[in-house]
């Protein structure tokens, strides 16, 4: 059940499940907070992925039943998971090795803005009276193998997320392959935003009155 | 018999020589390995103008955020300033009241471990073309962009362990781990609380994650306090 | 269930892919963590053209050095090519039959680490005013002189570990950790033989050594040769 | 006991415990391959000295009974060891993070020259057949708190290894801080070779004949 109320498109739930389809049997993956963490509800039946936090574990598993968290025991946003058969506990230097490393095979992120040469912004809107904050986002997008983002199309205001080119401070230069958003999912190629696939009944049109960058169909 | 024994009594013998302006790195994600005990010992020691190199700045009105909160602490060197439940960095830092150098987690993480493998700067491919890139010095090596970062040293590292032996060596309680290891590499003086002191033989050689040459002090703090209960609880320290 | 598997059945199956002109990372400082029965498998498999990364050469003619012995080597990075029964690479070196590339000890566990984690170079004062720092780039850093080094990376690396996981976690015996934990980061297919295999869960998360994701493949060899006991013994491979 | 045939200056076995002497309770120590080795036999009394062995072990103890000896527990001259009670185990990143980062106390070094500005050659010839072998004695030298050298005063040719200038390549630049033979203690300072301490029965003029370079007494 989701509580989701847009008329047309994917759910959040949906969005999770279609990232999750595209996500090979072993991967080594790393979800950001927020939508990115719905991910991990649905791997595919007969698949593995193995979870990275970057706070120290590899082999995250799902919240614990709530008498048995450990405050110690939790991931990149701070909430409590468990650790599955087969995990392993490492420290900051060794975790950021994995993902600068090139070892990550994905990191699935949300964001503010996405420009159709890749470049991602997801970490501060800029404005002066802002707390900045980073984490580890600029370093998952330089060394992950792959950066898939999972975002609603428009912000609230209903302006496009997939832009011509970021207003807001980067995270990482051409550093995004594909999008998730309720309306379609779309890959970063050399020649800009190219459909990948259109939720069912939504229109491509519709999907390009909402992007602000020119979107290809394939 | 050994003659090395490391073990001090208490929190506040531990951090008794911390001086004014010294740079002190504390160990922790969110919660998970704060040294809460520590940090309170500080609180009541009382050094002034301290740099401090973590990877938050606390929540509520204890621990971390506790001695932001007692303006003890002039500069934060850090990657994620805010976290749920945190109102006192914020408050501090829009009042102008407290330095921010904003360091992603992965270049913290390096630059960290660089200290204490002595290693002065490295090349990483975080923060290219981004804002925290300004004023970097950038070299293309092998047809790709990196930022020069350099590394970070402190004066004395506060550490939560699960459990320590008498010569120094620590293990760690699972996403506890943390920044503790590279921490305690990288401070004059390492400063570890554990939930148990043990003597040496009591931590298996081949499991030791901190091995005692990176540790100066241990103290045991058998039932730590946790960060979340305690803001919970809407406990304010001191 | 579980649908990673990383255990292959035997050490040539381990092998069968190393291509002619690979770089090797082998693990080992002298015979502890040699992977012996692997380097036989890679002898038997005929790749040739190999670099191979190794802290030593081997002894005798079993392993590394009769890796050497069958000429498969064209390169080796190494600190220490010389031990106590070692005369096949000094025969070869001296024939010009196999370059050699002299790294400081300290300066190649680095070099590999940075490898595995995408540090393409970094700064260190071992070397500096040597013949070794000849040709290198050298900066003054907070008033010392340091020199560039730049990150090494494999096709291939063969580990020897005491016991690992299906997903590939690893825990090694006592010295002969050495290199295995820093090649398994920073080769494209590490390769671990293991004197046992377990499921996972099998390891406890906390005391793993290298986490799965730098592994590739591991294989079971029960009882593993040691290389001093083989040249004791007069041994020649193949 | 000792096989020493010298006529006077002290045994190796004396050098090293002179050695011993010097080195403060609860130090880091790493020692070198050779007549370094033999200073761990002469710990004195109520000291407790952690030894590195630079193959990933602190809290090396002494060679194991014969039948206990396990082929992967070595030191860094390939012997087999034991570890004591606080030991530790730790691949050669860390191992070289504890020399390069300063946290071994003192390294206990063989030399072919010790050079009056500190100046150590210890690892080759330079002979154009030779095989070079470096090990990790560059990075101990460039990374350890204290450098001490323990050495014969003389090569077997009789000729000086206390120099003016090395002549055989350099190990690393000023970094010996104090020097061991069968003669003398002499310490290295901005002014040159001093004296520290003459073995018994040996005079200042002797060492002085047998030394390269100027030697101030105290």
């Amino acid at each position: 059940m989701t509580t989701d109320t847009r008329e047309i498109g994917w759910t959040r739930d949906e969005m999770a499940r279609r990232v999750a389809i595209d996500i090979p049997n072993g991967a080594y993956v790393n979800l950001g907070i927020g939508i990115p963490e719905l991910v991990a509800r649905f791997v595919p039946q007969g698949r593995t992925l193995v979870y990275h936090t970057e706070n120290g574990l590899l082999g995250m598993g799902p919240s614990p039943e709530k008498d048995r968290a450990d405050p110690e025991l939790i991931n990149a946003g701070k909430r409590h998971v468990t650790a599955l058969p087969g995990a392993a506990y490492f420290h900051h230097a060794d975790s950021f090795a994995m993902i600068r490393g090139g070892h990550i095979d994905l990191s699935v992120l949300g964001a503010m803005q996405v420009a159709c040469n890749g470049d991602l912004a997801n970490w501060s809107t800029g404005e002066p009276d802002a707390i900045p904050a980073v984490g580890g986002a600029m370093d998952l997008v330089a060394g992950v193998k792959s950066v898939y983002v999972i975002t609603q199309h428009c912000t609230k205001n209903n302006e496009p997320k997939l832009v011509e080119r970021c207003t807001y401070p980067l995270t990482g230069r051409s550093v995004v392959n594909r999008i998730y958003t309720e309306l379609a999912v779309i890959d970063v190629t050399p020649a800009g935003f190219a459909l990948v696939e259109l939720c069912p009944g939504v229109d491509l049109e519709y999907v390009r009155s909402r992007t602000g960058a020119p979107l290809l169909a394939r | 018999m050994t003659t090395i024994n490391k073990q001090v009594k208490g929190p506040a013998e531990a951090v008794a020589d911390v001086h004014d302006g010294a740079t002190v790195m504390i160990g922790g994600f969110g919660e998970a390995g704060s040294p809460v005990e520590l940090i309170h010992a500080l609180i009541d020691q009382g050094a002034k103008r301290l740099t401090v190199i973590s990877n938050n700045t606390g929540s509520g009105e204890v621990g971390l955020a506790a001695l932001l909160k007692a303006e003890r602490v002039s500069k934060v060197i850090c990657s994620f300033p805010r976290t749920a439940n945190s109102t006192v960095f914020p408050d501090l830092y829009r009042r102008g009241k407290v330095e921010l150098e904003l360091v992603p987690q992965g270049t913290l993480a390096e630059r960290i471990r660089a200290g204490g493998a002595g290693i002065p700067a490295f090349y990483t491919p975080a923060a290219v073309g981004t804002p925290l890139a300004e004023g970097k010095e950038s070299r293309v090596l092998e047809g790709k962009e990196y930022l020069l970062e350099h590394w970070l040293r402190a004066d004395f590292a506060l550490i939560k362990g699960r459990c320590a032996d008498t010569h120094g060596n620590v293990v760690y309680n699972k996403t506890a781990r943390n920044f503790g290891p590279i921490m305690a590499m990288a401070a004059k003086v390492t400063i570890v609380q554990a939930n148990s002191v043990v003597a040496p033989g009591g931590i298996d050689p081949e499991v030791v994650v901190t091995p005692g040459i990176f540790v100066d002090r241990v103290v045991e703090v058998p039932s730590p306090q946790h960060e979340s209960e305690l803001v919970a609880a809407g406990a304010v320290y001191p």
